[in-house]
């Protein structure tokens, strides 16, 4: 694992990083509340624990790149910048949804902030997130795509055949895998012949074998930055592998009983806000400034709650909307 | 005789095939140590030990590969996709290998294999993870494929699937694995290709299939309250087809109404239409009319999701507009 | 006015509209450098140059996934791949990405692309390159689906397909690649959803797509030296599908007969039919009759497979059967 | 790549060896000869060139051992022990036909010498291959699986699922790149951003990377019973890849002019046959002994093409048959 990140990064960057990571904090230790309440309906699957490795990115992105992540994107999609009430709206299936609640827990989408989709077929976004690359690369826009994904989507053949197609045309995208050591409830280690899932496969195709630490926000946002541009100005994709965990279970109320309690504990104990909290601190920030940005973030989803729990469901009618350009969904005369 | 979910008789069906055949063996995703993402093989792990129930990679390409070549090679393997939806991501092992292989060997390789998957909607999980997919797998050559209603149904036919010496595509609806009946002790095993009738009537035949038989026999009770007698006929398996059951029908009652879950373009319920309007059009008194889900992905939200999928009142108001 | 074999119309077809437009792109296996397997993307890399005309790795999901990107991101590409066969391949992006993306996201992205590919038998080339896999597609909701029959429709119905705003299923027939028609000069542009009629008659509608397209129209005129009077419909797009052509000519004929050449279970024929059995039963004479071909996969062997693909013969058999 | 056998062959191996080579020559080029005359139909994907990866392999097989190919597998089922006049007669769509004329050029399967067929949808056949071994693993029944595979199909997600899947569960299967340097008619180059296709790749799934001639009967011999036999004890997969040629074009009439001709004259230089041939007599092998292997190939092949150019089409019946294991193909009652 390399080291902690000793770049400097200015203060207000920390502060948007401590920022973001309260912001997702807040909002999927919400988004639980309310599954178990039962307005939440479905499914959800949170990525409490995992807001250094969506804080991190974000923050290092330009308003026009692009952002495609899975079914565990509330993070990334939340810190893209799409508002709050639509991103709960959907998770509870509300007309405010930010896809009108078509889409729902699974499949948040922004493209206005360039959160261009929440994917729930394991490793299915691979191949799109390096076609949106690409028509980067021949429309010369400068954008960079960023691909998230679970250590599990490395052992699909989407996985490969993106990373391959992409390191050939030297794509504007970044591969990053969230390396939360579970898929839904078997280790990854069961399922792999090699260590690492992402970076031990990265000399298949070319590129340098990358590992952070993903509960660090600032090498996480370090490693980014460097990607990122690289990417951005031409020196083709990379695949990073950032080490995390996931607080809770895999989906709705799973209690992720499968994971031996040390394991959690010692993760428990790496909790990547506290963690962040505490350097911030030692660095000298003021703590009633961290002190307001968590009232801020608890404030921001209370009204949010308060929203959504008066919100109404979607009217009848939109359920035969955009299936086409158009806006409706005849395909008949 | 005991109560029994849909879920356990899953798991009870597998079992009793694996305590009977050694050969019989189960992979897939979480299938092992976790019973399954909807505890429809747990305790097997337990039971069969970790030779024969064994979890996989996320490799769906390599989970349905591996049972055709395990199949090839003197096991009878069940392969659990955890959705039907991802039937989507190793449809080409399954059609162009699986479905072909003896047909283009003139019958050197034979595949009894199964391959087992969560399939329907009604969960507001979203349009990726409800589909109805059991017409994909109707229209391959070379492919059987079976969808129970119900827990004694889950029992006799996965039996019949795995002992059946061709692919078997089985379809376990998500919506039922929480219904319960009693169920016999002892061994269930059925025929594949038989349909079942859940009422009888004189009136309309509705023809039905897993999550839309309930659906179908309430309607039947709703129009017996209006005087209208209706025979539901609950296919079991679409491949072998048992045409037999409702071309009969409707020649006793002159009307056919289909209700299916799935998306409208070419679903099972259009080929049912199509053989009865080739072969009992003179027994018609009235237009085929199929009840189905629109033409669409099937959205998250509640009220959406239960607005796209047939219910009772659909198939009674489709019913009497018939007349 | 220049004679055009339906091979060359899909390259000039592709010019048109990368002349047109300059977010129009083309990827696939082989068809930059070697222009194609079929030949069919000849010359358009010497005219657009290798950054809108590019060879990909033999990775189908990354060539559709990859359009699919690139299409909610400025571009309006076109995929090749190779054998519709191969759809499968990359199934999952195709139905669970491309087809729903629009609806599950409410409209936020538009995915204007279009995916190209060889179907169909009649080669030789044995059950995975030889399928007609257009009914695949049909039943997605968010699909659609265009296969022209003649060399001028290959240009307008091309050209209808990439400024489409929604992804399109794009099936070349491998058999009529050969044919030829006099196309006139100019810029082509149809619309999808208009079915032509290609002969017109009183006794009986015979719907057809793409190679079934000359068969139905050798049967129509087979059927004239008997007496019988047959109105030929080439459907040319599945999705929109123009059921208006179908339904006013069957009010007409009174009889209806589809000719499709997939296997028999689900296809658009029973799609068509299904539709007629509810909309215009009092119209009808007598059964709907699909001709098909049998549910079975294609065979190699010539004789096989000359057998299983509908021929003129076959539609005039089943014409007279019904009368 | 490796240097020459060294190893000690012994000489009933070497002239197996060149037997194999020598039949599976005539039987690729009477194969080409009869589709340019019209009487095999549809396509052939020749393995004119790559002969002594299909000698090595199935001399070091055991009789139960599998065999998984590709299109271009006439080779490896011919040399399995598939009788010719059926293989011919498939190719010609004959009744004959070692699949009565259902399968076709791409289709060869003799499952009763263990040649499990040939698969046409690159990389399909490798999961199956596994699954084969997987079987065999569960059985105990001490077979090995042997899968081709061309250079391009490395870049398809199957071929990672099956190399991965047969890694993390040591199944008995030895995976064989054939890298023939082209795909139809792109070169593998263009379209990987590493210079082996299979040997840069094995280290993904904690493999061994394996590059091999191709063209060295020897060599490849060696290395397929060193890798069959650690499989067949517990060893796990392997991953090979042997450097070839293809002596035509992809298929059916391709002339091939998109390789170099410098590239095609120095591969035709290193034909598998005539090195070997060089390398026996070197050896002090008697040349007559040679010819005489290569009379009887010869004959064998005109026998073959007597009997296939007489031979009557499938009757019309056998469209019906063999989709179920009843025989038939009902599916209705
Ligand atoms: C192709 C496919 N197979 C299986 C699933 C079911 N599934 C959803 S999430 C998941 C585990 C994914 O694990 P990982 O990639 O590590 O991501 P994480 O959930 O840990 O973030 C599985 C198996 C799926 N959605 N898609
Ligand atoms: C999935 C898939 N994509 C494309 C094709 C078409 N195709 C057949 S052979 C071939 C080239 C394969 O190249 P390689 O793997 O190097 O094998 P070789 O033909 O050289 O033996 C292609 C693209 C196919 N059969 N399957
Ligand atoms: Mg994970
Ligand atoms: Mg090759």
């Amino acid at each position: 694992m390399a080291e902690p990140a000793t770049v400097d990064i200015d203060p207000s960057t920390r502060l948007a990083l401590y920022r973001s990571m309260v912001r997702a904090r807040y909002f999927e230790q919400r988004a639980y509340d309310l599954f178990m309440e039962g307005i939440v309906k479905g499914t959800t699957h949170l990525g409490l624990g995992q807001e250094a490795v969506a804080a991190g990115f974000a923050e290092a992105m330009n308003p026009t790149d692009m952002t495609f992540c899975t079914y565990r994107g509330h993070n990334h999609t939340l810190l893209r910048g799409a508002p709050m009430t639509p991103l709960m709206g959907e998770l509870a299936g509300r007309d405010v949804g930010i896809c009108g609640g078509k889409g729902g827990s699974m499949h948040l989408t922004d493209v206005s902030k360039g959160a261009m989709g929440s994917y729930a077929i394991v490793g299915a976004h691979l191949p799109i997130a390096a076609g949106a690359a690409w028509a980067a690369q021949v429309r010369q826009s400068g954008q960079v795509s960023v691909c998230f994904f679970g250590d599990g989507a490395t052992n699909i053949g989407a996985f490969h055949e993106a990373v391959n197609f992409a390191a050939v045309w030297k794509l504007p995208v970044v591969f990053v895998c969230e390396n939360n050591l579970y898929m839904e409830y078997t280790p990854i280690s069961a399922v792999i012949p090699v260590p690492h899932p992402a970076a031990d496969r990265a000399a298949s195709y070319g590129l340098e074998s990358i590992i952070i630490d993903g509960n660090d926000a600032d090498v996480v946002y370090d490693m980014a930055t460097r990607t990122i541009e690289r990417a951005r100005s031409g020196g083709g994709p990379a695949l990073v592998e950032a080490l995390t965990y996931r607080h809770k279970g895999h989906s709705r109320a799973d209690p992720g009983k499968y994971r031996p309690d040390e394991e959690v504990a010692a993760w428990m104990a790496r909790d990547p806000i506290v963690l962040y909290r505490e350097r911030l601190t030692a660095a000298g920030f003021d703590p009633t400034l961290l002190d307001e940005i968590e009232q801020a973030g608890l404030a921001e989803i209370d009204a949010t709650t308060m929203e959504i729990r008066n919100a109404p469901p979607p009217p009848p009618e939109t359920m035969m909307t955009q299936l086409w350009a158009d806006g409706g969904s005849q395909w008949r005369n | 005789m005991a109560e029994l979910t849909y879920r356990a008789a899953v798991a009870r069906g597998i079992a009793q095939e694996m305590e009977r055949d050694p050969s019989v063996v189960l992979i897939g995703e979480d299938v092992a140590a976790a019973g399954g993402v909807f505890k429809t093989t747990s305790g097997l792990l337990e039971q069969f030990g970790p030779v024969r129930v064994r979890d996989t990679p996320i490799s769906e390409e390599a989970i349905v590969g591996g049972i055709m070549g395990a199949a090839m090679n003197g096991l009878r393997p069940i392969g659990e996709l955890m959705f039907s939806d991802f039937l989507a991501t190793c449809w080409d092992i399954v059609v162009n290998q699986i479905a072909k292989t003896r047909y283009m060997t003139n019958g050197q390789v034979s595949l009894p294999l199964v391959i087992r998957t969560a399939n329907g909607g009604g969960t507001r999980f979203g349009g990726q993870h409800s589909q109805s997919a059991e017409n994909w797998a109707m229209a391959i050559p070379g492919l059987k494929v079976v969808a129970p209603s119900t827990p004694r149904d889950v029992v006799g036919l996965l039996a019949a699937s795995v002992r059946d010496p061709d692919p078997v595509i089985f379809f376990e609806h998500k919506n039922l694995f929480a219904t319960k009946e009693d169920v016999p002790d002892g061994e269930i095993v059925d025929r594949l290709g038989e349909a079942a009738f859940r009422t009888m009537g004189d009136d309309v035949t509705i023809v039905a299939l897993a999550a839309m038989v309930p659906v179908a026999i309430e309607a039947a009770g709703l129009l017996a309250a209006q005087g209208v007698s209706a025979e539901v006929i609950d296919l079991r398996s679409l491949v072998p087809l048992d045409t037999a059951a409702f071309l009969g029908s409707v020649a006793k009652t002159g009307r056919l109404v289909t209700v299916e879950e799935n998306p409208r373009l070419c679903g099972w319920g259009a080929e049912i239409a199509s053989i009865a309007a080739e072969e009992c059009i003179w027994d018609l008194d009235g237009p085929i009319v199929r009840v189905t889900t629109p033409h669409i992905p099937l959205p998250a939200a509640a009220e959406l999701e239960d607005l796209a999928i047939p219910d009772a009142q659909q198939v009674v108001r489709a019913v009497l507009a018939m007349a």
